[in-house]
C-alpha cells in the first residue's frame, strides 16, 4: 500500500461511518485529488460529500468552520501548505479562537490537511514545511505523520475528536510503499520509539523521521554509541516524557526537522526538553533543520538547503565529536 | 404590516438605543473595556433584519449587540459580557465583539472584517446538506465589501447554490475611510449583482428593511440561492470608543440624525394606527428598567474564575479519546 | 494589421512551442525538473497580448515560457533556467514558474495563483507616480478569478485609476475544475464588467488578442483607468507534468486542437498575403536551430556555485549600513 | 515625546529625504493613523503619498510589492499584527522570496509595520504576538522597538535598506513619553545592554522590555544577585554574540517573550546562545511567555495570560531559587 492509500482508507473509513463527515477542497472530488488522497471518494460519496471548491483557500477554511457550526465534520484539504498561507486568517483568528470565545459554546471539529515539505524542484513558493507556525497557535491540535500507520489512525483520531486539528503530510511520502501496522490504542499524543538506543536521543518526524533512520547506522558506527530514534505523531500537543525519559537514559538530544532553522519548532521541543533534563545532559542539544534560505529550484541547491540522510549524519557525528560522544 | 410587528420594531430598537448609551456610559466609567462599537442610529436595519429574517442562523461582525439583543438574547447576559463577567453571553471571554450563541443560532461578532461571510456560506451548506433549508443571515459594512473574503463568499454562496442573505450594511464609513475612497462606486449592491438578486434599501426605515428582509428570506429558501440586500445607514457614533469620529463634519451628523430610525418609526407607527402614545411611553420606560437591571447584574455578576483561562482551548472531553 | 507583425506573431508562437514541446522532452530525460507548465494551444494569447501590448511591465504567472520569449528573453537563458542553470534567467533559482528580468519589464511566473495581481496593480501605482504613464500588463488563469486576490487587485485598480490591464486567460480549467464547477457563471468577464470596461476576445486567434489588447493599451494609457479582457483559450497539454489531464474528454482535445491558434494564423496569414510559405519554413527551421541550440547551452552551462545557496537572499551591501 | 510621535519623526525625515518614500494601509492618510503614527503626513505629502487603502490586508502588502518593483520604497501600515495573517502569502511568498527566486534581481525595499502584543481587552483576535511567524520566515529582517529611540533609529533605518524589513510596534507603547537618545552608528542589529549586571542575563523587547526593568529590582532583592537586562532591535538577525558574552559572564540567561509559549521565538533565541554557551550555564535557561491559550477579553484573565512585571519577577525567583542562584 501507498502511504497515500493509508490516508485515503482513513477518510473512506470514517465517511463510511458517519454521514457528517464531509471533505473539501480544491480538486479533491471529481478529479480524485491533487495527491490521489481523496481518490474514489467522489464516485463513492457524491459530489455533495466530496466537495470541489474553487481556489479560494481562505475560503475553504472559512467554510469548513461554517459546516463544523452547521453541524458537520468538514475534513479540508489545502493542496499543498504553502497556500495555506492564504488561509491564515481563518486558521488562527477563526478556526483555533471561536471555541475559546465562545466560551465553550461553539465546538469545531475541523481537519485541515495538507502535505508540506521540500518535493522536489518545486522552487521556493511550493517548498516550504510550516509547522513552527500551526504549532505555536493555541486552540490548533497539530499531527504529523509519518509513515501509512501514523496516517491512517492519525487521521481517524483528527476527523474523531471535536478540537480543530492541523494534519501535515509529506510531499514526498505519498508514493512511498509502506504498510499500516495494527495498533491497538493508538494515540498520536504518544511519541514513538522507533528504535530503540542508549547514546543519542534523535527527535523527528514526517519525512526526516525516515531520513534519519537512514543516517543511523553511519552516526553509530562512527560514534560507536547507539541511537535512540523517536517519531512525533503529533507536535502539539508533544509528548515531552516519552523524550525527556530518553534523553534522561542517553543523555544526549538531537532533533531533525526540515524547517529553516531560525525560528524552527525544533527549538520549542529541545526547551521543553532540556527544561526537564538539563542536569543529565552531557552536550548541547543539536538541532538539524534546513538552512535559512528560500528553497531553490537547482536541485544540488536545494538537497544543500534541508537536511539529508547523509548530512544528518555528518552533523551529527561532527557533534558527537566535539562533545566527545 | 401588524401592529404587532411595529410594537416589536419600536421595543427592540428601543431596547437597544438605550442599552447601548448606556454601555457608552458604562464605558466612560471604566466597567467595559476594550472596543465598544456602537450601533446607534442603525437600529432599523439591525431589528428589521432580525424580525424579517425569522428562523434561521445569523452571522454578524462586531458592531451586533442590537442584532444580539433582537435575536432574544438577554440584555442581561449581553450587558454581562460587555463586562467580562462569567454570567456573560460567552463567560466573559469574548466581551463586545463576540457574543456567540448557538441556542439563539447567533455566531455573532467576528473581529475580523469579512472573516465571517466564508462561515456563513459554509454553515448554509451545512444545513441544506443535512435538509434543513432555512437561509442564513450574514451582516456586514460597507468596509467590508472590499476585502477578498467577500468576494469569495458570495462566488462561492452562488456558485455552491446556497441559501445566505448577504446584508451590507453601508452607513458610508469603515473607521475614517468614506466608501467612495476604497470603491470605485458607492452603490454597493453592484458588487454582488452578477452573482445573485440585488436591492438596496433605506435602512433608517425598519418597515422597508423589515419587508425586504422577508421578501429576501423567501427567495433564499424557495430557490435555495443567495441574495443581496444594501441597506443605507449611518452610525452616530464614532467608530468606536477610541475613535474620535472628527473625519464627518457636525453638519452631516445632524442631517443624518434628522432621519433617525426611532424618530421615524414612532411618526409612521403612529400615523398608521399601529403605534400608541401609550405603548410608546410604555417601552420607553420599560426599556429603562431592564437596562438598568442589566447592568446592575451585570455589576453584581462574578467574574470568571482563573481556571477559566484554561478552559474552552479545547474540548477536552475529547481529547484523549482514542478512535 | 501589417505583414511585419503577422511575421512577428508567426516567428514567436512557432518558437514557443517548439521550444516548449522540447522542454516537454527534456523534462522526460530528466534535465527538467519540478513542475512544468505548458502553454501549447495557447501561443496566440501570449503572443498577441506581449505585441499588442508593447512598452510597459509585463506580471504573469507561472504557465510564462511563451510570454517571456515573446518578450524578448533569449530562449537559451529560458531554457538553462528549466536546466537549473546559473546560466538561466534567474540563475536556475526560480526555475520554470519564475522567469524574472527587470531589463525586459518582465515579472513573470508567480507560483501562488493571483498573487501576482496586486502586484501589477502596485507596480502601475508607481509609475504613474514617478510621471511614467505607461501601463501594465497582468496576465492570470480563469481559475485566477475566484480567488480574492483578483477582486481586491480590480477593485483597487478601479478605486485608484491605475492602467492596469488585466488578461484573463480563460482556458476553461484550473487544474482539473472546469470554469462552470467554481464560478456562477462562466464568462469571466462579468466578473470585472462593474469596476472597467471588458471585452471578451478569441484567443485562438492572435489578431483578435493583438487588436484587443493593443485597444485596451490604448485605453488604459489615456484615461489612466484598468481594463479587463477574457480571452478563450485551450491548453492542448495536462496541467503541469505530473497530471494525467483525464478529466478532458479526447473529443473536447480533438475539438479545441481543430481551431490550433498556429495553423490559424499560418492559413489565415496566407490568405491575406501576410505570409508567406517561405517565409513559414525559414521560420520553421530557424526556431529548431534556436532551440536545439537553447538546449545544447542549457546542458553545456555550469550549474550555480554552492554560493549561490546563500546568495540573493538579502541585498547584502546594504545589510550594515547605518542610517 | 511620545513613542508614537518618535516613529512619526521618523517617517516625516525619511519622506522629506526621499521623495520615492510612500506609506499606504487603512486609513493612514486622511485619517491620520489608527494609532496616530502617521498623523500630519498625509497634509504635509498629500494623498499620492499617503495612501489610503481599502480594508484589504493581502494587497496592502501586495501593492507595496508592486510599488517596490516600480521604483518606490514603500512603508505599508498594516492597523494591528491580527489583520497581518490576512496577507501571509504576500509576505511570506511573496516579499520574502521574490529576490531569491529571481536570482538577485529584483530588490524590494519594503517595510511592513505594524503594532503587535496584548493591549487591554481587545480579545482574542486582537490580541496576539507572532514575531515567531516573521522571524522564522528566511528573506525578511526583523526589527521591534522598545522605546522612542528605537522605535526612531530603528524605522529609518529600515526604510533606508533596501531588504524587506517587518517593523514590530507594540500596542501599549504608542502613548508612553519617552526621549529619543542621541545614538551615533545606531545599528538595529545590535542588541543593547539596558541595564549592567552579572548575575542573570534578561533578553526581551517591545513591552516586555519595559515590565522586565520593572521586575529587576524585586528579583535582585530577593535573589541577591544583580540582573543584566538586554534589548533586542532586531530578532532576525539576532546579536547572539552580545547575549551570549553576557551570558558567559552571568552564567544564567532568561528570555521573556509576550507571545505563548510554545512555540515562542524565544526558544530560538535560548537555542542560538546555549549552542555557544552551554558549558558555562549553571541552570537550564528559562523562557517566561504567555499562556497557551487565545487571549481572553475579561481583564483578570488577560493579566494572567501575559507576562506582568510580577508575573516575571516571581518566576525569574521561583527558577532561581530551585537551582541555588
Ligand atoms: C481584516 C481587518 N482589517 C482591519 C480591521 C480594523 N477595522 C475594524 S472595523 C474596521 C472598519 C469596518 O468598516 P465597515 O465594514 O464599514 O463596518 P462598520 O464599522 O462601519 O460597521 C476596520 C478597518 C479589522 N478588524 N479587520
Ligand atoms: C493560491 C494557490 N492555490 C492553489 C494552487 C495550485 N494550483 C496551481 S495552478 C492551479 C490552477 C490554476 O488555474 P488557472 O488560474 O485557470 O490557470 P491555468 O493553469 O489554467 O493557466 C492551481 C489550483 C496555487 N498555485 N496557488
Ligand atoms: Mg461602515
Ligand atoms: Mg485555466
Amino acid at each position: 500500500m501507498l502511504y497515500r492509500e493509508a490516508l485515503n482508507k482513513a477518510l473512506d473509513e470514517m465517511m463510511e461511518k458517519d454521514e457528517s463527515v464531509v471533505i473539501l477542497g480544491e480538486d479533491v472530488g471529481f478529479y480524485g485529488g491533487n495527491y490521489k488522497v481523496t481518490e474514489g471518494l467522489y464516485a463513492k460519496y457524491g459530489g455533495k460529500r466530496v466537495i470541489d471548491t474553487p481556489i479560494a483557500e481562505n475560503s475553504i477554511v472559512g467554510t469548513a468552520i461554517g459546516m463544523a457550526i452547521g453541524g458537520l465534520r468538514p475534513v479540508a484539504e489545502i493542496m499543498t501548505v504553502n497556500f495555506s498561507l492564504l488561509a491564515m486568517d481563518q486558521i488562527v483568528n477563526q478556526l483555533a479562537k471561536i471555541r475559546y470565545m465562545s466560551g465553550g459554546k461553539i465546538t469545531l471539529p475541523v481537519v485541515v490537511r495538507m502535505p508540506q515539505g521540500v518535493a522536489k524542484q518545486l522552487a521556493a513558493q511550493h517548498s516550504q514545511s510550516l509547522e513552527r507556525i500551526f504549532a505555536s497557535v493555541p486552540g490548533l491540535r497539530v499531527f504529523v505523520a509519518s509513515d501509512a500507520t501514523t496516517a491512517y489512525y492519525g487521521l481517524k483520531f483528527a476527523v474523531s475528536i471535536d478540537d480543530p486539528v492541523i494534519f501535515l503530510e509529506h510531499e514526498l511520502l505519498y508514493h512511498e510503499k509502506m504498510e499500516i501496522e495494527e495498533e491497538k490504542n493508538f494515540s498520536p499524543y504518544r511519541a514513538r520509539i522507533k528504535k530503540e538506543g542508549d547514546g543519542i536521543t534523535i527527535v523527528s518526524y514526517l519525512k526526516m523521521f525516515h531520513d534519519t533512520m537512514k543516517a543511523v547506522p553511519t552516526v553509530e558506527k562512527e560514534l560507536g554509541v547507539s541511537c535512540e530514534v523517536i517519531d512525533l505523531c503529533s507536535i502539539n500537543p508533544l509528548d515531552v516524557s516519552t523524550i525527556a525519559n530518553s534523553v534522561k537514559k542517553t543523555k544526549h538530544l538531537v532533533v531533525v526537522t526540515e524547517e529553516p532553522k531560525t525560528g524552527a519548532y525544533a527549538d520549542e521541543i529541545i526547551y521543553r526538553v532540556i527544561e526537564d533534563t538539563f542536569y543529565e545532559l552531557d552536550a548541547p542539544p543539536l538541532k538539524i533543520c534546513g538552512e535559512d534560505v528560500p528553497t531553490p529550484y537547482n536541485r544540488k541547491l536545494e538537497l544543500m538547503s534541508i537536511p539529508t540522510p547523509e548530512k544528518i549524519a555528518t552533523e551529527i557525528i561532527k557533534w558527537g565529536k566535539k562533545h566527545g560522544i | 404590516m401588524n401592529k404587532s410587528y411595529a410594537e416589536q420594531f419600536y421595543y427592540l430598537m428601543k431596547l437597544g438605543r438605550v442599552f447601548e448609551l448606556r454601555a457608552k456610559e458604562e464605558y466612560m466609567k471604566g466597567n467595559i473595556g476594550g472596543f465598544l462599537h456602537l450601533a446607534i442610529g442603525e437600529e432599523a436595519v439591525h431589528v428589521g433584519a432580525v424580525l424579517g429574517f425569522g428562523k434561521g442562523d445569523i452571522f454578524v461582525h462586531y458592531r451586533e449587540h442590537v442584532y444580539a439583543l433582537a435575536r432574544g438574547m438577554e440584555p442581561k447576559n449581553v450587558m454581562a459580557e460587555l463586562f467580562g463577567k462569567v454570567t456573560g453571553v460567552s463567560k466573559g471571554k469574548g466581551g463586545s465583539m463576540h457574543l456567540y450563541d448557538p441556542k439563539f443560532n447567533f455566531y455573532g461578532g467576528n473581529a475580523i472584517v469579512g472573516a465571517h461571510l466564508p462561515h456563513a456560506v459554509g454553515t448554509a451548506y451545512a444545513r441544506k446538506y443535512l435538509g434543513d433549508t432555512t437561509g442564513v443571515l450574514a451582516a456586514f459594512g460597507d468596509g467590508a465589501t472590499n476585502s477578498g473574503n467577500f468576494f469569495e463568499a458570495i462566488n462561492l454562496a452562488a456558485t455552491w447554490k446556497v441559501p445566505v442573505l448577504f446584508l451590507c450594511e453601508n452607513n458610508y464609513y469603515a473607521i475614517g475611510t468614506r466608501i467612495d475612497r476604497a470603491s470605485p462606486f458607492t452603490d454597493l449592491y453592484i458588487k454582488a449583482k452578477e452573482y445573485m438578486p440585488v436591492k438596496q434599501v433605506d435602512g433608517m426605515d425598519v418597515f422597508a428593511v423589515f419587508e425586504a428582509v422577508r421578501e429576501a428570506k423567501e427567495y433564499i429558501e424557495t430557490e435555495g440561492k443567495p441574495y443581496f440586500i444594501e441597506a443605507l445607514t449611518y452610525r452616530y457614533e464614532p467608530h468606536s470608543m477610541s475613535d474620535t469620529g472628527d473625519y464627518r463634519s457636525p453638519r452631516e451628523l445632524k442631517i443624518a440624525k434628522e432621519r433617525d430610525p426611532i424618530e421615524h418609526l414612532k411618526r409612521v407607527g403612529i400615523e398608521r394606527g399601529l403605534l400608541t402614545e401609550e405603548y410608546i411611553n410604555f417601552v420607553d420606560n420599560k426599556v429603562e428598567q431592564i437596562v438598568e437591571e442589566a447592568v446592575r447584574f451585570a455589576l453584581e455578576s462574578p467574574e470568571p474564575g482563573e481556571e477559566e483561562l484554561y478552559n474552552d482551548v479545547f474540548c477536552e472531553v475529547c481529547t484523549d479519546v482514542i478512535s
